[in-house]
């Protein structure tokens, strides 16, 4: 019931908005405020009320919503989902707050928009119904579409529609799949009662893939991501970055390597070939933008390959690591994209040629964005590293993978300070342009919508064990999942042993037994 | 009554028909007659006097004076429709008579034969579909006239049948709730004895929006905008002379007739009063209720003169406001109020309560918002217009 | 010795930095209280330093304990947890103390800088970095204090960001570093992967017991000390990632003295030294030893051609440091890191002094516009002097006992390594002595208008400065008399394991030999600088080669730099990704564009063709359906 | 009076609808031929329904009166504001949708 | 035969003229005239079919709403004047009638020779069944297919606003 307020109150609001919206802009904003501030407030209740000990799905409801066709208001939360439910009531509220003066037409339409997102966002990552999931996927696109093409930049039908364009290709993939997935399983489009192995699982797992590697994106499928964030609106692309890109990898932990674990075994290489690729190309294609924006856009490509790696490393600390670095991209990059939109507000450019010096004139703003900039680049002791450094180490370990890729994986963090800091350097350091002498520092709002974004980023740097232990049993599933069913596919190929390398007591005893299991079951 | 032989109810049948139809004609012609000295008499003038007895012949001079006129066709003429159209009228206003109970029953020769041409258990629907039919007529001979007045007057008559045909029907379904039947008789006879228990009393709103929609639809004063003589001539039968127009003036009359039938017949009790209708045994409390029937139409007719005299004709826009905004509300509600009421309480007394409260208490407020919506000034031209939309659209 | 002494120890910098970093606005009209805020924060550290120093005398055992959980996992925990031993206390009064008095000189320094309180929040925010680096019990830990410098360096390199050249040092410092980073972090993984904990000490015991995963095979160590070592080039400064080092320079004096002469780039030098004991097992000590000594004679000769004072000394910093490597690389750590502490105080010292002729001379860093200084700042001439000495190796100055001892060892691990080590010492006094004879002898080549203004440094410079020179002078004969039995080879003697080489010869007749090396190279600068005019310098290839610094810089940016640059630019996102992936993105769009253009032909506007083609399909399925179905 | 008479009568309706459909140029016919149609299909529910004794297809005439009426609503409307552009209702010469 | 077959042969054969006549007259009010004789044909199909509610509505309905609208529109739009010639016709005339027979074929042979297999056919004793009241429909209107009902209001709703829209729009841009 709590989950399901959480997800529908952002909805009331909407809702509440339409009504009331001839009572002046003030009053739109903050019924907005207010809903969002409230629903985060209320998400915190699931936290608190989360029970680490176990992985499974809390906070179930399920009730029959289409029965004849097996669909079900099917909705939970477990350790992983958790994190990224509250990471979406928390930077909408902020969003709403970032976006108080800047929206010029049709700011009903846009807090609306913002909220009906929220709800979709959120049902997203708690809908444990197939059909209810591919339900919330695609209605999150339509306020995302309005708030991009209504609110965006110049160039903002051509990204709409390349981004609308991009995600519905990679959904109708996952429709199908879906549908595969209800048929193998007795007609039913319940998460929690699907097991496999299905049929064509490869084709399957596919399918799901390539929905997610275009959400996530994945190199090749990332160039709907500029476009879409430099035509954005800031708030829109805050959320795009801080939410919307973790439902991919979201996906892929929730659908294809549970359900296909032996598929994924098998494009493992391909799929971290591409990440590995997607860290340098995202990092060195970031270096050389002109544009704030697209920077920072390249760099989520960037980054959300290290997440995707994690992914597939397969290992507990490898994909703990990865959605640690969701939420850690969520707000480093979220709070980038803030900062870009409050000199953007007051500059009407994001050119880095066309600043220079404005560490001297917004001293607040500078050390702002410097933090942010280094919990981007991954510096110990802020958040980003924390979930870089498990990844890393997770895939280096224990990682299914050859320790190449890592140690390609690796350089990405040095071009991560090159790009952040060049970039940086060039908007922070330096002299003064005369046009730029005038503009104000960050005034007492944005450092508000700021301050929240900081004390999380620094709290996970210096002592991320809250959130890592409430995600832990949860993310032990996945890997049990994983594991059971790769176990039992290594065993049938008989992969030589050197390739599960450094497993240490425990797990190893756990291999074993689940080895004995799978020739005991023949 | 079911189990009359087959010829008897040949026989009974065509009797009755006969009777009704006779009785409708001598109506109309009474009626003819009867509005022109009231008229007189409420205008404080003598009306025709002449032709026979106080003039009571003269509607049959006029009726010969029809026959013998020329026909006239004119050459712009729809020819099929222009001759049709009278004939499109007349009839349903012919028909609608068929299902009304204009008395309980009548035993003859030991058959017990009902007073009603044709019992059927949909009667109060029968009613409502051939009533729909009538702004046929009009509008075909309207457009049939080739004639800018004729069609502006027909448009007119369409638009406001079809709006007050709305009405019609809803003030109706409170009656029906309460009655259980489509059936005309079954909902006479439910009214019971006394005046007190007749639905008029107990839908009073819903009577009054009925009578109201009844007035609109005879295309009378003061909704006879369709015939309006200062704007239109005369409207859809500008055209129309001889006996052609003598059947455009019956159809009036008998819509008028007809009415007033259905209406006691709906709200007045039918042929109730006060028991007076049950003495005299089986031959004669028919003729007896018949009487309480006729008389009570009459009265009823008599209401039609009166209104013609004393309200003055409603402007177009006026026309709709009324129709739209206040009788629809008001029917609306008296059927939620109905339903409700009757549902929880099941008293006719607390219905009747609540469909007065409640009618007056829409009644209040539409006309308040109507008078906050800043009145319209003097009529002007762009007021004179069918309906805005029509108007455009001709342009 | 308890953890909370350790914590004040630690938390003192970061709560002078809070207090400044947070609340300068406020102090900014009370420079000199934020100055004080921030020497006194590094004071308490000293003080607990040396709390901490004491209560490991006399065989105190070492410190181990965890403050908290911060990365933990089923089959993984990192820790905050500090380690206090011998070497940890030594590093730690090297950074608290050198770090306070230039704290103290700073408050001259920087007066009337505006960005006054921010540079001591930096300052003291490294000095928390550098204590976490030697304080921490494992290499997480480690790591965590090794970016946080790394991250101050830039900072304060950066520090007067209005100058391109500044901002541009700083970033090169910090990805440099990176590049190093790189190196630690995987040299890291595979520790982990191999022991599967980065506390020191349990990976020290099961190193020594053999008992660890091979990762790599046999080659597991050998690969992860390597690696090890890439950072710890990139930090202190080694072949070939020691280019930021000279640019660094471009930070406030003070900062160069501290960060990256005393203790920052040290740290490499700190990371073998804490892991002796792997360097050992995995013998990958040669490499670091060749690095360093190549390093260091590499260092030397550019030292020799440049004019720029602040340069001079961080090359020199740089062949020193090659020095450091040299002695850990030949096993000899105690060395080392002996030489790590007296080059703290003196090239701390020699920089300050610096500062203080710039100070004088209005920023002004190029010798050849100086020239008989001494009579206008004699204590900044003597206390330079006495630096200067104990760099060459002038005989029982503090340089003199660490480089020979190191000098010593490398002769027991390789002779060849030993002479270039010796040739690098000659260089070292002669770079060092024409620095000291082109700008306090001579004949004045001050430009008019500062010549009026040259004056000694007010008493809160040059207290730290004579302060300094004393330990500079003395302490090599105070902690090192002995050789390898000295004082301070016992003290550290439990932290590290035994040399593979045992030093041979007459330690004397090494002794001997030094002296006479870094004399000549004294004279030898004294013959041709006590009277000629640099401007003269010689114009031959090498010369130029030398004085351009071998062009590396260039030829750096010639071939990865540029490369990068341009390749992203122009092959990664103009071609590839605007060009291919976009283009077949587009065009899939325009195929169906075209398919579906030539299809809209069917649309002919019109209803009634439409509903033909409906009813005619209709009247296909239903005949299908009921006659041939 | 068997079921497949009225069927069959039904099925002539809808055809003659159709055919109508299909030849006339006029809107406004148009949607009378498709009123037709509807017609037909509720002569076969009620036929079908008094066959089989219930009065379920009554209901479904019901429902197909109540969308008639709705699309006849929105139809002449449409026709009306069409004219109003186009000055005809003729739909070979309505064709702005062509590709 | 009996009264029934007669009637029946008599509303089928108005029905089947009437609406022939829909679309041969060249004049649309003609054509709306012939649609109403259909009409009321039909409600006369429906009485013999014992549906006395569904014949009532459809006059009501059809003839007295649905064809009263059409009228009206024809006579706003006043279509006398413009030309009748090529009322019918095309290019596809031909076809379409073609198609149109081929149709009717097909529906004849439902009628008569698909639907014996069925359920339908099964509970033949048609005229044995009673006649359905009003009440019947009633009952399962607001039973079985309340939701249907529902949502036929709502359809009608919509098209009320959307009628609104309309016109009012074209009002403003009079042209």
């Amino acid at each position: 019931m709590l989950l399901s307020t959480v997800i529908f109150l952002p909805l009331l609001g909407v809702i509440a908005i339409a009504l009331l919206r001839g009572l002046g802009a003030s009053a739109i904003k903050s019924i907005a405020l207010a809903i969002g501030v409230l629903t985060f407030v209320i998400s915190l209740g699931l936290y608190t009320g989360f029970d680490a000990t176990t992985g499974t799905f809390q906070n179930v409801t399920q009730q029959a919503w289409i029965p004849g066709l097996g669909i079900s208001y099917h909705i939970g939360i477990d350790g992983i989902s958790l994190w990224l439910v509250l990471l979406t009531t928390f930077l909408t509220p902020i969003c709403i707050l970032a976006a108080w003066n800047s929206v010029e037409k049709g700011l009903s339409g846009f807090m609306m928009s913002l909220l009906a997102l929220e709800t979709g966002m959120l049902g997203v990552f708690c809908a444990l119904d197939l059909f209810l999931f591919f339900v919330f996927w695609e209605s999150m696109l339509i306020p995302m579409y309005f708030l991009i093409g209504i609110w965006g930049g110049e160039r903002r039908i051509y990204a709409t529609v390349k981004f609308v364009l991009y995600t519905m290709a990679g959904s109708a993939l996952m429709l199908v799949g879906i549908l595969a997935l209800y048929f193998q399983n007795n007609n039913s489009f319940d998460l929690t009662t699907l097991s496999g192995p299905f049929s064509h699982s490869d084709l399957l797992f596919l399918g799901f893939f390539i929905a997610f590697a275009i959400k996530v994106p994945l190199f090749p499928f990332h160039t709907w991501l500029p476009d879409a964030h430099v035509e954005a609106p800031t708030v829109g692309s805050v959320i795009l970055a801080g939410v919307l890109l973790k439902m991919g990898t979201y996906g892929i932990i929730r659908f294809c390597l549970p359900l296909f674990p032996e598929a994924a075994a098998q494009f493992t290489p391909l799929i971290v070939t591409l990440a590995v690729i997607g860290i340098i190309y995202g990092a060195l294609v970031a270096m050389v933008q002109p544009d704030l924006k697209k920077l920072v856009a390249y760099s989520s490509v960037s980054h959300l390959g290290f997440v995707v790696l994690g992914l597939f490393s397969r290992n507990p600390a490898g994909i703990q690591g990865s959605v640690l670095q969701m939420i850690n991209h969520g707000l480093s990059t979220g709070a980038l994209f803030l900062l870009v939109g409050m000199i953007y507000e007051r500059r009407h450019s994001r050119m880095i040629v066309d600043f220079g010096g404005l560490s001297k004139r917004m001293p607040i703003f500078a050390v702002i964005f410097m933090i942010v900039t280094l919990s981007s680049i991954g510096l110990p002791g802020l958040n980003g590293f924390v979930g870089e450094y498990m990844i890393l180490l997770g895939s280096f370990v224990e990682g299914a993978f050859s320790k190449i890729h890592v140690i390609f994986a690796t350089v990405g963090v040095i071009l991560a300070a090159v790009y952040m800091l060049w970039m940086f350097q060039r908007v922070m350091f330096g002299t003064l342009d005369k046009t730029n002498a005038e503009l104000p520092d960050l005034n007492a709002r944005e450092i508000v919508v700021m301050l929240p974004i900081l004390l999380f980023i620094v709290w996970i740097g210096v002592y991320p064990k809250p959130f890592l232990s409430k995600m832990e049993k949860s993310v032990e599933i996945v890997v049990t999942q994983v594991k059971t069913q790769s176990a039992i596919g290594h065993l049938e190929k008989r992969v030589p042993p050197n390739t599960q390398f450094a497993l240490h007591g425990k797990q190893h005893e756990q291999h074993e037994k689940i080895e004995k299991e799978a020739e005991t079951s023949k | 009554m079911e189990n009359l032989p087959f010829s008897v109810l040949i026989l009974s049948s065509i009797v009755k028909i006969l009777f009704i139809a006779h009785l409708l004609i001598i109506g109309v012609m009474a009626m003819i007659w009867a509005e022109r000295r009231v008229s007189g008499w409420m205008q404080d003038r003598l009306g025709p006097n002449r032709v026979g007895f106080q003039g009571i012949l003269q509607p049959i001079a006029d009726g010969i004076k029809f026959l013998f006129k020329e026909d006239l066709i004119p050459d712009h003429v729809d020819k099929p429709l222009y001759v049709l159209a009278p004939a499109m009228v007349l009839i349903p206003a012919l028909v609608t008579i068929a299902v009304v109970p204009f008395g309980s029953s009548i035993t003859v020769l030991g058959h017990e034969i009902s007073l009603q041409v044709a019992d059927i258990n949909i009667g109060i629907l029968y009613i409502l579909a051939i009533t729909s039919l009538g702004v046929y007529g009009v509008v075909l001979g309207a457009w049939a006239s080739n004639n800018k007045y004729s069609l502006l007057g027909g448009l007119r008559s369409s638009a406001q049948m079809i709006s007050y045909e709305l009405t019609l029907g809803l003030a109706i379904i409170g009656v029906l709730m309460l009655t259980s039947s489509l059936h005309l008789r079954a909902i006479a006879e439910a009214q019971g004895a006394y005046p007190w228990h007749w639905n008029f009393l107990i839908h009073f709103p819903a009577f009054l929006a009925f009578t109201t929609a009844m007035f609109a639809e005879t295309n009378r004063l003061p909704f006879d905008l369709a015939e309006a003589e200062q704007e239109l001539v005369a409207g859809y039968h500008t055209e129309y002379s001889s006996m052609k127009f003598a059947m455009f003036f019956m159809a009036e009359y008998m819509h008028m007739i007809v009415g007033s039938a259905v209406t006691v017949t709906l709200f007045l009790g039918g042929w109730h009063f006060f028991g007076l209708e049950n003495i005299g045994g089986p031959v004669w409390s028919g003729v007896i209720s018949f009487g309480i029937f006729f008389v009570k139409t009459a009265i009823f007719l008599f209401v039609f003169i009166w209104v013609r005299w004393t309200l003055p004709r409603f402007r177009y826009d006026q026309l709709m406001n009324f129709g739209w905004k206040f009788l629809l509300p008001v029917t609306l509600t008296s059927i939620v109020v109905t339903g409700t009421l009757w549902i929880i309480t099941g008293s006719r007394l607390v219905v009747g309560i609540g469909n007065a409260v409640a009618g007056f208490i829409v009644v209040s407020i539409v006309a308040g918002l109507l008078v906050m919506d800043a009145p319209k000034p003097a009529m002007q031209d762009s007021d004179n217009r069918l309906t805005p939309t029509a108007l455009d659209a001709i342009e | 010795m308890s953890l909370e002494l350790i914590v004040v120890l630690l938390i003192a910098p970061l709560v002078g930095f809070l207090i400044n970093g947070l609340f300068g606005k406020w102090l900014k009209g009370n420079e000199k209280l934020s100055g004080w805020i921030g020497s006194v924060a590094v004071l308490i550290s000293l003080i607990c330093s040396i709390i901490a120093f004491a209560s490991l005398q006399g065989g105190g055992t070492p410190f181990d304990e965890t403050l908290y959980e911060w990365i933990t996992g089923e089959s993984f925990a990192f820790n905050i947890g500090f380690r206090v031993d011998a070497l940890t206390t030594v590093m730690l009064l090297v950074i608290t103390g050198v770090g306070f008095l230039i704290h103290v000189y700073s408050i001259g320094y920087m007066h009337g800088d505006a960005g006054y309180t921010r540079y001591f929040a930096y300052l003291n925010l490294f000095v928390f970095a550098m204590l976490i680096l030697v304080l921490g019990n494992n290499y997480l830990m480690m790591f965590v204090g090794w970016e946080g410098v790394g991250l101050c360096s830039y900072l304060l390199i950066g520090f007067w960001y209005d100058k391109k050249s500044a901002t541009d040092a700083g970033k090169k410092a910090f990805i440099v570093n990176r590049i190093g980073d790189f190196g630690f972090l995987l040299g890291m993984f595979t520790l982990f992967a191999a022991f599967g904990t980065l506390d020191f000490v349990a990976i020290f015991d099961a190193a020594e017991a053999d008992n660890f995963q091979k990762v790599f095979g046999t080659s597991t160590l050998v690969i992860a000390t390597l690696l090890l070592f890439v950072g710890a080039i990139g930090k202190s400064a080694q072949i070939p990632l020691y280019v930021w080092l000279p640019d660094a320079m471009e930070g406030p004096t003070p900062v160069s003295a501290l960060i990256h002469a005393a203790t920052m780039v040290t740290a490499g030098v700190y990371m073998i030294a804490r892991s002796a004991v792997l360097y050992n097992i995995a013998h990958t000590g040669e490499v670091v030893a060749w690095i360093g000594v190549l390093t260091a004679f590499f260092a030397a000769t550019i030292a020799l051609a440049q004019n720029d004072i602040k340069r001079i000394l961080a090359y020199s910093t740089v062949s020193q440091l090659g020095y450091m490597f040299l002695g850990v690389g030949v096993g000899a750590y105690a060395s080392g890191v002996f030489h790590l502490v007296t080059h703290a105080f003196f090239k701390g010292l020699m920089f300050l002094t610096a500062g203080s002729v710039m100070h004088a001379m209005a920023n002004e860093l190029d010798m050849r516009k100086m020239g008989g200084l001494k009579a206008k700042m004699p204590i900044t001439h003597w206390t330079f002097l006495v630096g200067a000495l104990a760099i060459a190796g002038f005989p029982f100055l503090s340089g003199f006992w660490s480089k020979d001892e190191i000098l010593h060892s490398a002769w027991g691990s390789s002779p060849l390594i030993y002479i270039i080590g010796l040739i690098t010492a000659f260089l070292t006094a002669f770079y060092m002595f024409r620095l000291i004879f082109v700008t306090f002898y001579g004949e004045s080549r001050v430009e008019p208008d500062v010549a009026s203004h040259l004056h000694e440094s007010p008493p809160v410079m040059w207290v730290p400065l004579a302060i300094l020179a004393i330990p500079s002078a003395l302490i090599g004969l105070l902690l090192g008399w002995g050789g390898h039995d000295s004082w301070f080879h016992h003290f550290t003697k439990s932290v590290f394991p035994e040399a593979h080489h045992e030093a041979s010869g007459n330690v004397v007749l090494f002794m001997v030999i030094s002296s006479i090396v870094g004399l000549a190279g004294i004279a030898f600068a004294w013959m041709r600088y006590s009277k000629r005019v640099p401007s003269t310098e010689p114009t031959n290839a090498l010369y130029k080669l030398i004085a351009n610094k071998y062009y590396i810089d260039e030829i750096y940016n010639a071939l990865i730099v540029q490369p990068i640059k341009n390749g992203s630019h122009y092959l990664l996102w103009r071609i590839v990704d605007n060009g291919v992936i976009d283009g077949i993105v587009n065009g899939v769009a325009s195929v169906i564009q075209i398919i579906g253009g030539t299809l809209r032909r069917l649309q002919t506007g019109i209803v009634q063709a439409y509903i033909v083609s409906m009813v005619l399909g209709i009247v296909l399925f239903l005949a299908y359906y009921l006659f041939f179905g | 009076m068997e079921l497949q008479y009225y069927l069959i009568l039904s099925a002539l309706l809808f055809t003659t609808g159709v055919i109508g459909v299909l030849v006339r140029r006029n809107a406004i016919i148009i949607f009378m031929c498709i009123e037709l149609m509807l017609n037909a299909a509720n002569l076969a529910f009620v036929a079908i329904s008094r066959s089989l004794g219930e009065a379920t297809g009554q209901v479904f005439v019901f429902f197909v009166m109540a969308v008639a009426a709705a699309e006849v609503a929105i139809g002449l409307a449409i026709i009306v504001s069409v004219f109003k552009h186009r000055e005809t209702i003729n739909v070979d010469e309505v064709n702005s949708l062509k590709g | 035969m009996n009264a029934e077959q007669i009637l029946f042969i008599l509303f089928g054969a108005v029905s089947l003229i009437g609406a022939v006549a829909v679309i041969s007259f060249r004049h649309p009010i003609y054509s709306a005239l012939s649609l109403v004789v259909t009409f009321f044909a039909q409600a006369g199909l429906f009485l013999l079919l014992g549906a006395h509610f569904v014949a009532a509505v459809q006059v009501i309905v059809y003839a007295g709403a649905i064809m009263v609208l059409f009228l009206f529109v024809i006579m706003l739009l006043n279509l006398g004047t413009l030309s009748v010639k090529g009322a019918i016709g095309g290019k596809l005339k031909g076809f379409a009638i073609i198609l149109g027979i081929l149709l009717a074929i097909e529906g004849i042979y439902i009628a008569t020779n698909v639907l014996n297999n069925t359920a339908i056919a099964s509970a033949q004793p048609a005229t044995a069944a009673p006649n359905t009241t009003t009440y019947d429909i009633g009952e399962l209107l607001f039973s079985k297919y309340l939701l249907p009902f529902e949502v036929t209001s709502l359809i009608l709703l919509a098209a009320l606003i959307g009628v609104i829209v309309l016109v009012k729009r074209s009002s403003n841009d009079s042209i």
